[in-house]
């Protein structure tokens, strides 16, 4: 029941919190906009305040139909475009069969069609773009800045046409309205209107330096003395830091206080049409990205679950677990490596420790290192890394001793040999072609080596087990291992090995979350089957 | 019988090999010739270069190393023959310092066959350092203030082919054959000032990102990889590298379908005579 | 343990958080890894020079090629230390011994790996695509429809084949249009899958990290 | 003989020698193998050297005064304790650094960029006013792939009566977009081996005194004497 009411939280529109809107106060002319509102920050923005204010509703229409006109003359020219090479290429006789040539006429006289359509709407269209232009009256905006409400507003901070800056040009997240129906926009940088007066001389400071920096690595080059330069760049080094914590301290004063705003109104001639109430607003630094909401809430909601599933686990210890092939035929392999008295290799794939993949696959090697030990055969495990290997170092070593047997772990078994593609390739397959192992792992994520490994792998006969994320070299492991594990397999599969409930829990949590992208993606279509273009603006706020 | 047809289905790995290889270099040898059909982006090249006016100068711009070698030389070759056989002028560098020696190569290979005088009729710059530094040097004070000597050291201010066109905005075509991101260079600092007529080529795995730059009207048309090249090679009617590269590709396409087929065959005819 | 905790937990909520104070914490440590894995590095010498030193002192077979490498090794070293990192000349464009050891060398040897893949595609498809199952049956073919659209003698012989047309579509459509309905929905489709997957997978096992539930990558278990 | 025609003899040399794995191990690939070893590790040590220690830890150190990066040297000297049992855990700090960094920043990216992402992506061409029957038609087909393909990876329930069905399914659609893509890349493979054949055929023509075919046959003379001794070894060893 909770993935429904998770599912609910996601397409309910929530309205936002942390905005203060101030009352709207409109002064009454003809066709006077109805709201303006001052903003104290907007998402994402440090040193901003944002102005808000809703249009004419024939400058919305007008844009709207500027728009409009716009992708048609682009179609036209799209077709224009196909149709003249259509010709051309019947001309130049380009068609070397005759099935292509019908082919090329059929479309031919579809575009032609379709072209007609395109240019009868275009007349239409542009007629009424015309008609709304003259029934326009303000031309554009100015906006004043001041520092005390009753000032003379006499900073100029913008000026832009009435038909530019609207607050759809910007990313909102879902639940803010007036996102289309033609709010105009500004953000104003209260640092930039009110500079602090310390930076140019800062700016200078930092372009000395910058200066003196180059002249001493030319007299190092040189083989000249540079130690009187050396200390003069200490000096500025020492003045530059002082600066910079005076100039964040006076910015620090400037966006402390509150600000004025005023918002004009002009006609063609440049005379005031209209002014709206003067508002305040002051500059904030954000600690919370509002845009980003909703994937907060689904990241609490996965912990939620995984937490949850984790402790059901420990109560209700045997949890159905599905077979994976590639994972059951692990002991098969190892023991075979035994019998044969043969090295089973295992690599941890390209990227380095901080990529999930790769840490996935040192604890993967945990586990069959843990059966090497105790079929008592060898493992080698080639790196690219040497973080990673001396990880993998740990992680064989704790293995043998969990199997007891401390005293056949080998040091060496997890080794270097360089961080170059292709020439750890080579290294790699030249082990292999020589030690014909028993058996290879291939685990994490690969590049263009995959396959050069795995092939060579199979021509040496060994049994492969590969598992791995990178979707592009799945389908070479495919052909070329005896089992694949893939994409989530391959994250699962340290789980299955150990069957310890709680890593079966976060198993089970995983599928839950599958279940909620499934329920997602079919409501999600169903909607967007029903033509509803907002669930799809929502979509696209998450991403 | 039997022991022959289990043999086949296990084919040795090097017969394989030794196949692929004679698929690639038997068709590089002695080329088929298999008709390419033409796309319209290689053709807008082709008809620019193909309308300028006799005398008119062309700019070549190979901005790629060996490892895209096999995809852009064709091309740069191709362009060459098509403006050196309408009587084009071509000036040539490079902004990849790994490239220079393909470049020259192109040059003095390709004018060889046309009997070109180098000075005169094409002019080989070369590589130097700046980047788009570079670029607006040869749009601000000249051509020759950018590359006071060209590749081979000589002193380009005098040479007779950077009289006319001494400055970028005097070009008739930059043809940008790109293997990174240089074409962005070109575009900023180059074309969007001087407003010259700009084409291009570029890797396989580059194709879909121009399409975009074509319908921005960065360039005015591309060859796409080197199926891109074939495509001129048909077009100036001089079948070269990049179509007999094209067959080693149909060719090793075809070895393999029929590999797998007749692998299939025997599985079958095998199981067959064991389900017996 | 509680280190990753920490890290887990701060880098997970820095996404979230627009103050600049948190952007420049971010910057910051990625320099931090140039440096870790920089000092790394040492502790990968040391296994390959241990690995190769032993091959030489207990005259393994072949350890003659362990010299080749150590020779490669320190003439490279050497050179690059001399030629202070630098394949060409800045002024001039020339190239350096370092540069040309790297073109005439490293790159060809590069190359010639990658180029090799050729060979290992092919033999690769002759093996593993054998109509076994269903599912080897689908692999095979919507390979051989694909490699087959790729290239113009493909398309050439397509085009022999007689068309006709129902109700304005063209029958059978262009193997053009095949391949790219393929890649587009179907290929689409099933990456799309997997992909969630994976992002499932890698979301559960980072949580396991931070929650200290998955420790066995520090070795010990305890 | 100028530089590029020794570099011409030694690319070719070593192109052969790496292709000659293809037939089997042999003494040229190892020399080849180790050569390449060797090479790369130098130049990643010299890579290492210029960019990661001086220009990343002694420049920004002593010329900036950027005293917190001590913090890492002491985090990857570390990792150095391995070589002392006693102390070896104080290397596990930076595991937990590098891999709670990883993960903690792998997690939020991961629902935007993957998840979120890819959810849009897969239904917004339903949603589109010019959409026509043959795309709704193909945009049911990605959400049925994607479903089918989604419960297939369901582990805690057992694939019997519908969800087998329904997981058989994902794996179809799996195959062919394996095969599909298998069949895609093949192109791009083969034309390195075109570059690489072209370059092996330049280096065959007199400019470069046809070093290929040169090379070639002596390759092929010391492996046919280079097997036929060793068998000649192996025979007497047997008869011993």
């Amino acid at each position: 029941m909770i993935w429904l009411f998770i599912l609910l939280l996601f397409f309910i529109p929530v309205s936002l919190p942390a905005q203060e809107p101030a009352p709207p106060t409109p002064i009454a002319i003809a066709k006077t906009p109805s709201e303006f509102q001052a903003y104290d920050t907007p998402n994402n923005c440090l040193d901003d305040v944002s102005l808000i204010w809703k249009a004419v509703p024939s400058e919305v229409e007008l844009i709207n139909k500027s728009k409009e006109l716009k992708e048609l003359n682009k179609t036209i020219a799209e077709l224009q475009a196909k149709i003249d090479n259509a010709e051309k290429n019947k001309r130049d006789d380009k068609y070397y069969s005759q099935w292509e040539k019908k082919s090329a006429d059929l479309d031919e006289n579809k575009w032609k069609e379709k072209l007609a359509e395109s240019e009868k709407k275009k007349i239409k269209i542009s007629n009424e773009v015309d008609a709304l232009k003259n029934k326009i009256i303000i031309t554009e905006y100015i906006v004043y800045i001041d520092k005390n409400a009753d000032g003379k507003f006499e900073q100029e901070v913008d000026r832009f046409p009435s038909n530019a800056n609207w607050k759809s040009d910007k990313e909102w997240p879902f639940w803010v309205s007036g996102t289309k129906e033609g709010y105009h926009y500004v953000e104003i940088n209260i640092l930039e209107q009110f500079p602090a007066g310390t930076l140019p001389e800062l700016k200078k400071k930092k372009s000395e330096l910058q200066k003196v920096r180059s002249e001493i690595e030319k007299s190092k080059l040189e083989h000249k003395d540079y130690s009187k330069a050396n200390s003069r760049k200490l000096n500025l080094m020492k003045e530059v830091n002082i600066l910079e914590d005076k100039v964040s301290a006076e910015k620090n004063e400037i966006k402390s206080k509150p600000y004025y705003f005023k918002v004009t109104a002009a006609d063609k001639d440049n005379s005031v049409l209209f002014t709206f109430p003067v508002l305040s607003a002051q500059a904030k630094d954000n600690w919370f990205n509002w845009s980003l909401a909703v994937n907060f809430l689904v990241m609490i909601f996965f912990c939620a679950t995984v937490i949850w599933f984790i402790s059901h686990a420990k109560k209700n210890k045997d949890l159905f677990l599905r077979r994976i092939n590639g994972l059951d035929a692990v002991e098969e392999a190892v023991g075979r490596a035994t019998e044969m008295g043969r090295p089973v290799f295992y690599m941890t794939g390209i990227t380095g420790m901080d990529d999930i993949a790769c840490i996935c696959a040192t604890v993967i090697l945990g586990k069959i290192a843990e059966k090497v030990a105790q079929y008592d055969s060898q493992i080698k495990v080639p790196h690219r890394d040497p973080i990673v290997m001396t990880v993998c170092q740990e992680i064989i070593k704790e293995a043998y001793i969990k199997a007891g047997r401390p005293d056949a772990y080998k040091s060496d078994s997890s080794f270097y040999v360089t961080g170059d593609q292709f020439a750890y390739t080579a290294a790699v397959n030249g082990m292999m072609m020589r030690e014909k192992p028993a058996a290879s792992f291939l685990m994490g994520s690969y590049a263009a080596e995959a396959l050069l490994l795995a092939e060579c792998g199979s021509t040496t006969g060994a049994i492969q087990i590969a598992g791995s994320d990178s979707t592009d070299q799945l389908p070479f492991f495919i052909t070329t291992c005896d089992y694949t594990l893939i994409g989530e397999e391959f994250y699962a599969a340290s789980a299955y090995l150990s069957r310890e409930p709680v890593l079966v829990g976060t198993l089970k949590a995983q599928d839950f979350g599958k279940l909620f992208i499934l329920a997602a993606l079919v409501f999600g279509a169903a909607i967007s089957l029903a033509h509803l273009p907002w669930i799809i603006d929502i979509i696209k706020d998450f991403s | 019988m039997n022991a022959l047809l289990k043999k086949m289905a296990n084919l040795d790995r090097r017969i394989i090999y030794v196949l692929i290889s004679l698929a690639i270099v038997i068709p590089l040898l002695y080329p088929l010739f298999i008709e390419v059909n033409v796309n319209p982006e290689a053709k807008a090249v082709y008809d620019t270069i193909d309308n300028l006016p006799s005398g008119s100068t062309v700019f070549l711009a190979m901005d790629f190393d060996p490892a895209s070698k096999p995809e852009l030389y064709p091309m740069a070759e191709a362009v060459l023959r098509h403006c050196f056989s309408r009587d084009l002028k071509v000036i040539g560098m490079t902004f990849w310092v790994t490239g220079v020696g393909l470049g020259e190569k192109a040059f003095t290979d390709i004018a060889k066959e046309y009997n070109k005088q180098y000075g005169t009729d094409y002019l080989y710059l070369g590589w130097k350092a700046g980047g788009y530094a570079l670029v607006i040097q040869m749009g601000e004070e000249g051509i020759s203030a950018a590359f006071p000597a060209d590749h081979y050291g000589r002193e380009t201010s005098t040479m007779p082919i950077l009289q006319k066109v001494s400055h970028l905005k005097h070009l008739d075509y930059l043809v940008e054959l790109a293997a990174g991101g240089s074409i962005g260079t070109w575009y900023y600092y180059g074309k969007m000032k001087y407003k010259f007529k700009m084409g291009g080529g570029c890797t396989g795995v580059m194709v879909a990102g121009w399409y975009n730059l074509m319908k921005i009207d960065w360039i005015n048309g591309f060859m796409g990889g080197l199926r891109g090249a074939a495509e001129y090679e048909k077009l100036i009617n001089k079948k070269a590298k990049a179509t007999r590269g094209m067959d080693a590709q149909s060719v090793s396409h075809m070895l393999i379908i029929a590999m797998i087929i007749f692998g299939n065959i025997t599985y079958f005819v095998n199981r067959a005579k064991g389900n017996k | 343990m509680i280190v990753a905790f920490v890290m887990g937990v701060f880098f997970a909520l820095q996404y979230y958080i627009p103050h600049p104070f948190t952007d420049d914490l971010l910057t910051g440590i990625s320099k931090w890894f140039i440096v870790i894995s920089g000092i790394a590095m040492g502790l990968g010498i040391v296994s390959l020079f241990y690995l190769h030193y032993h091959k030489i002192k207990r005259r393994a077979p072949a350890w003659g090629f362990s010299f080749v490498m150590f020779i490669a090794l320190f003439a490279m070293v050497g050179i690059g230390i001399y030629c202070a990192n630098a394949e060409v000349i800045t002024e001039t464009g020339k190239q350096t011994i370092y540069g040309w050891l790297y073109q005439n060398f490293m790159v060809p040897l590069q190359s010639t790996m990658f180029s090799i893949l050729a060979f290992y595609v092919a033999s690769a498809a002759f093996r593993a695509f054998r109509a076994k199952t269903k599912e080897a049956t689908l692999l095979l073919i919507a390979a051989i429809i694909v490699m087959f659209a790729r290239v113009p003698m493909g398309e050439y012989v397509y085009a022999q084949i007689p068309t006709f047309q129902v109700g304005g579509v063209t029958i059978p459509p262009s193997i053009g249009d095949i391949t790219s309905w393929i890649m587009k929905t179907i290929n689409m489709a099933a990456q799309g899958g997997i992909s969630l997957g994976i992002c499932l997978g890698i979301i559960a096992m980072s949580l396991k990290i931070i929650f200290g539930i998955e420790k066995s990558y520090m070795g010990s278990t305890k | 003989m100028d530089s590029t025609v020794i570099g011409g003899w030694i690319a070719a040399g070593l192109t052969l020698f790496m292709f000659s794995s293809l037939y089997k191990d042999n003494p040229f690939y190892r020399f080849g193998e180790h050569l390449y070893l060797g090479l790369s590790v130098g130049y990643i040590i010299i890579k290492v050297i210029y960019a990661n220690i001086i220009g990343g830890l002694y420049k920004p150190f002593f010329e900036d005064q950027q005293y917190l990066l001590i913090i890492p040297t002491i985090l990857g000297l570390s990792l150095y304790t391995r070589f002392f049992p006693k102390i070896a855990w104080i290397s596990r700090i930076t595991f937990a650094f590098i891999v709670g960094y990883g993960s903690g920043l792998t997690i939020p990216r991961i629902i935007a960029g993957g998840i979120f992402q890819q959810i849009e992506k897969i239904i917004t061409p339903l949603g589109k006013n010019s959409a026509t029957w043959w795309d709704i038609f193909s945009g049911i087909i990605i959400i049925i792939g994607v479903v089918s393909v989604l419960i297939y990876f369901f582990f805690s329930v057992e694939h019997k009566g519908v969800v087998n069905k329904i997981s058989r399914v994902g794996i179809y659609f799996v195959m062919i977009a394996f095969g599909a893509s298998f069949g895609y890349t093949v192109m791009a493979r083969m034309s390195l081996l075109i570059g690489r054949s072209y370059d092996l055929i330049e280096f065959a023509t007199p400019k470069y005194y046809y070093a290929t075919l040169i090379l070639l046959v002596l390759m092929v003379l010391i492996l046919v004497l280079y097997e036929s001794t060793r068998k000649k070894e192996e025979g007497s060893k047997d008869n011993a």
